[in-house]
């Protein structure tokens, strides 16, 4: 039982806060939002520190590092409100290098970790919100090796972007997991800005070819969802962080009635239930990696609650903050505000709060605590 | 005691109701009803007619032109119109500034003003905020300095809604900095046609283009756009905020956007969902309870008898049930809440949508929403002067 | 649309008022407490202001009043948390009047107004929770006009001390309303004291003779509950008012740090918070009240929100006045933790907020509003 | 970073598991699992045993005769203790006034009060609150004149827990009126059987008689009973304070009742009611999040690397979920929560119940719970520290 972070793991945070303190400014992240939502070139810089290998083998040129690494560079990427979905080259590189054959593994990882391949998974339906077992996309075997996947997946991150996509779809009945590019034929996309100002992309597969990566598709996709999970509550610590700090600056500047906000009780105690929420969110998130190893049955009832707790974190302290603002909080301009639509982001992604409740809910046993 | 309104009040009712049908533009009603864009046209249209029929000024006494209007009255308006997904009435010239004219202008002033209020041909916007004064109103820096028969205004307004579109703004102007705060100000009507205004964009969270910065540089104002004595305006401002207490509640647009959120969340699956549907009966029964609340300050009202000094509460229950019921219509879209394309939250947008029309705005309008408890008052100002009211 | 009072309606007021001023102190009240719970003489007193025939036609001895009157009278018992159990009267008179037979009536009701009966429902069993549909007692036919009533009834108002009981029970299948005499043959009861420091009982029947009072038990029933509702929340209106006074004196004259407890703006903050509540409250029990009269469906429809919304409010209003007061709010000596007692008690009569959240979450329409 | 304990500390938490199952009376576990009323007997039964062992002041150090324990396997042990339904170690003795007798107190104070209080065989109280004070401790009035060796003690403490069985009280006596207040406090140990001391019960909400008050009236008190110097009490009493502050979360028995509200949510039908089965889920998450938070604190002191300063955290956090299961529980039972019958909360009740026997005391367990959120600092009180850690 330890929660210190070794030496190489500061090392870590230390190098990603430098890279988001000096290239990825609020007006770099600015220009990205208006040109659209994603960066490649910013991409391969987080490449470049090594990050979009952070999963893969060494072997493979990753660093093959663990979930406290990746919850550390996801919560620097947080704290900077980065648009570009390193998480989810974690989630694809993760079940990647856990689930698929040899020959799609080397093909694939040493790519991903060099940042010259973008794999996002593509796993959405319009009828399937937060359920990870509706499916309407089929597979078909075409030929030795080969397989055509079509249907439709939705809210695909940097979809029109990235270089290939992890699919499930059903084959004989039964969910499987394929790797599809984007260039071949058969796929199109269609891209647009997300909440957070970053990018996301429908994509329609018509008789698309794809490679086989595991026949047990609902098991890999659950590790994949668990992984952006703990990716997700990483991030959104950075940014409550980040908020926290930003409000408890404008408290003790900001004047009103002639004396500074931060001498109201009122506001101050709000402040302290945000810092509550704070450590509740830091909590869970330390919790969700630590528990990103164990067996599937434990893996998601920890991610439920993890996401459960960061969600009604989330909404809190950037609500407040807004609220705590003012005017200020409310504006484009100000960079708050841009943490708030992130936090309301993140709280929509693999899973909402509701969707979380409901999932901690079904999986209650008799016992509770960290350990049960 | 009586739920029930009079005979009376329901043949009232009916109508306004039967006015609202044959002359609400149907698709003006489409975009309220779907929280899409409304343009300067859409809102100009609309108070046009009204003003036609003599009902822009629905608050107005018969004196100044208005229909003299009861309480219940007024709330039946309100509600049919906002049912019937009518925009709410842009308040700054007929709810806000034309109270002030009618209680302190001078007859000619009345005479010179009202008309281009009460027709909908002059907009107006409302210079009160500053940068540094927010919920502080009382330190307002804009300064006018009298030079003969006109005033030299300078200084800079901020969070002007809608100023964009302004014919003419109210202001409060510092003229004096003797005595105490409130006792050196004005309050002044310029044409924002005068040279040395100009109007700056603030863009919002949503991305929306709403409220604005004014500055004012060696603004020459005539004399005789003073309201009242010079240096009294504190006294008129505050007159302006106690008036028109009961919509601050906005129950009535609660009213049909609950109805929206259980059209959204049916089309999403969501309304057979326990959990969810849960949430969406809590609102409703804050929304009756809201309702409620807003019927018995028109009842005290209509009796004169045991008045209710509950406006902060008004204001309070009214801007967190409109936050939550944006905060829902986002979270019954899901992850379609995600997608963020400003273009398809326009009405005649030709592209195609993600998911479906009805969830491209929904994240938008719960971003924009997070103002409710900050303008106005905001909800913390509310709560001092409602412990006020209960501990002294 | 008029929510003034009468001058009929303010006299009643003054009337309960100065009884409960003058002769239900708290030192009486902790007496009857102390002795069991319930004084027949105090509940005397009550039919002696006509209380007990509010509800009574006016030949039969009554007042024939409506629900305006009923929650005029309940928010003044409330406000002195009186533990005889005039609301029960009022529910059983009620149902009495517009649901039972000639005979029945011109027998109870008359001693009803008086005061010389005693009538309360016992509805609940053990499996029923607030659910009405749920009954195991069974009536079966005995003789010409007569029946005979088997089964177990719990938590029943003042049930050793009543005269006379309204049980529903099953008559061929179907759940039907019975009147049953505590001194007949066949019942038995168990009394002890309860969360408020009242008085209840566990009723048993033994093929007890019964009076049929409706074949339509389950409509009787669920408006015999909505009149419950009702009361309770009138009831909770007027001990929500005299909790808020209580707490607002408190506060303006405890001092800590040297100044008074009502300085603090956090806890100004919180006295706003439940001054909303307070009115809420008190708007949604007019409502109730006003919605008694209305079709089953719509007054169902009605007293569910109403009960949601009185549950919300006394359980913040009494748990945060307790918090406001301190130490000294945690004692049996002071008279506002009794209000909490009945606060909480209050919650939990004819369903508790949970309940009625599912009512109102199973009885939504597409519109809503105090008129829809 | 690592979740799981080290071999070591699991091998800790072993033995103390097998000693607390051997050592445990079942029927004071019997007592605890079901929130019945534990009489002094039982409390000071279980304090001897552990005495016996030497773990009744299990957060002493060696030597003055602990265990020497870290802070991990203080933790695990609470835990254990607390999992198998032992009851709280009647903290005034071994967590309060012993600390402060070790770090302020003579060799002859040491030697004369430690071993009675190791041994369970002394009962303490604690004697700070007066009334008036509450919050505000350092206003102390209750005085103590040095008259030759003693002291002579007028005035009165309040809110004193336990204290009809008190053996001795340590309080905070005032011992002069000169500057601030805090510097005129100093802390005696007072001998309870003294002539002029008098205890009258306070009766709680529930009925339950838990605190008392205790009056002096020229108490005579030996000099040699003052810790340390005089008018120095504030600063032992402040030490006494940031002493022991993860156990203020008390996760451990939240965690036990936790599985207890789900037994009894389970047998009154509750634990499959979508509604009423969220509540538990989120109270779930709550105890769990809590738990992370206690631990990163243990984590935290164990390496000495980044201290946090979040003992306001773990009170308004724990005092919240204390609430929070006692009132879901009170909620599972409905209406079987409104009969309140003193005698069945006894364990040994041979009478009949209403419903079921473990319904007996929840609404009362509810109402005691109350206290949580206002003693030992109020929660407004916690509130105010965080925002000053966070504010400044």
């Amino acid at each position: 039982m330890d929660f210190d972070f070794s030496d190489d793991q500061e090392q870590l945070r230390d190098a990603v806060r430098k890279w988001v303190d000096r290239s990825y400014t609020f007006e770099r992240r600015r220009a990205i939002t208006g040109a659209g939502g994603f960066d490649r070139a910013a991409y391969g810089e987080l490449a470049e520190l090594g990050l979009a290998g952070l999963y893969v083998a060494e072997d493979q040129g990753g660093m093959a590092m663990g979930p406290v690494e990746a919850m550390v560079v996801l919560e620097e990427l947080g704290r900077g409100i980065v648009l570009e979905p390193l998480k989810h080259t974690l989630v694809t590189s993760g079940v990647l290098g856990a689930y698929a054959p040899e020959d799609v593994r080397s093909a694939w990882l040493p790519k991903i970790a060099s940042g010259e391949a973008l794999v996002v998974l593509a796993h959405q339906e319009r009828k399937g919100r937060y359920r990870l077992d509706v499916c309407e996309a089929q597979a078909t075997p075409a030929g030795a090796q080969g397989w055509k996947v079509s249907g439709e997946k939705s809210i695909v991150p940097a979809g029109d972007q990235a270089d290939a996509f992890l699919v499930p779809a059903k084959a004989n009945g039964k969910i499987a997991l394929f790797l599809v590019e984007r260039q071949a034929q058969g796929v199109s996309t269609r891209g647009y800005p997300t909440l957070e100002g970053g990018r996301a992309a429908e994509l329609t597969l018509r008789d698309a070819p794809a490679t086989l990566v595991s026949e047990e598709g609902l098991t890999v996709l659950e590790h994949a969802v668990d992984i952006g999970i703990a990716c997700t509550c990483a991030e959104a610590v950075g940014a409550i962080d980040k908020t926290m700090q930003l409000t408890a600056e404008y408290l003790n500047t900001r004047k009103q009635f002639g004396v500074t906000l931060s001498t109201f009780q009122a506001l101050r105690h709000r402040m302290a239930d945000m810092k509550m929420q704070q450590e509740l969110a830091r909590s869970m998130s330390y919790y969700a990696s630590l528990k990103l190893n164990a067996p599937p049955e434990e893996r998601r009832r920890a991610m439920a609650r993890a996401k459960y707790q960061l969600g009604v974190s989330m909404r809190f302290v950037g609500q407040n903050s807004v609220q705590l603002h003012g005017g200020i909080g409310v504006t484009d301009e100000y960079a708050g505000s841009h943490y708030f639509r992130k936090l309301t982001q993140l709280e929509l992604e693999f899973g909402d709060t509701l969707h979380h409740l409901g999932e901690v809910s079904a999986r209650m046993q008799d016992t509770a605590g960290v350990f049960a | 005691m009586d739920l029930a309104f009079t005979p009376e009040e329901q043949k009232f009712r009916e109508e306004v109701r039967a006015w609202v049908r044959e002359n609400l533009p149907p698709e003006i009603a489409h975009k309220v009803h779907n929280a899409l864009h409304l343009t300067r046209e859409d809102m100009q249209r609309w108070a046009k007619i009204l003003g036609k029929k003599g009902w822009l000024g629905y608050g107005w006494p018969k004196q100044f032109g208005g229909p003299g209007w009861s309480a219940v009255q007024k709330h039946l308006f309100e509600e049919e119109t906002a049912l019937a997904g009518a925009p709410r009435i842009v308040p700054f010239g007929p709810v806000m500034v034309a109270p002030v004219i009618m209680a302190f202008g001078s007859p000619e002033q009345q005479k010179r003003f009202l008309p281009g209020i009460a027709s909908g041909e002059v907009w107006w916007s409302q210079g009160y905020s500053e940068p540094g004064s927010g919920s502080d109103l009382a330190s307002v820096k804009c300064r006018a300095e009298k030079h003969g028969d006109k005033y030299i205004v300078n200084g800079q307004k901020t969070w002007t809604t809608l100023a964009q579109y302004g014919d003419w703004i109210f202001c409060l102007v510092r003229t004096s900095t003797e005595g105490k705060p409130q006792t050196g100000i004005s309050f002044l009507l310029i044409d924002m046609k005068s040279r040395g205004v100009t109007v700056r964009p603030i863009i919002m969270l949503d991305g929306g283009h709403e409220v604005n910065e004014v500055f004012f540089d060696n603004v020459e104002v005539p004399a005789e756009n003073l309201i009242g004595e010079e240096n009294k305006g504190w006294t008129y401002a505050k007159h302006l905020l106690s008036h028109e207490r009961t919509n601050i509640a906005d129950v009535n647009r609660a009213k049909r956007e609950l109805e929206r959120l259980k059209r959204i969340a049916r089309s999403e699956g969501m309304y057979t969902d326990t959990r969810f549907r849960d949430e969406i009966a809590k609102l409703e029964v804050d929304v009756v309870a809201l309702e409620m609340l807003v019927l018995r300050v028109l009842s005290a009202e209509k009796s004169g008898k045991n008045p209710l000094d509950i406006a902060g509460l008004l204001k309070i229950k009214g801007s967190e049930i409109q936050q939550r019921y944006t905060e829902l219509m986002m979270l019954a879209a899901g992850p379609y809440a995600v997608p963020f394309v400003k273009e398809a939250m326009e009405a005649g947008y030709q592209g195609e949508f993600v998911g479906a029309a009805y969830l491209a705005p929904l994240a938008a309008t719960y971003l924009n929403m997070r103002k409710t408890t900050i303008y106005g008052g905001s909800n913390e100002v509310q709560r001092n002067i409602v412990a006020q009211v209960v501990l002294g």
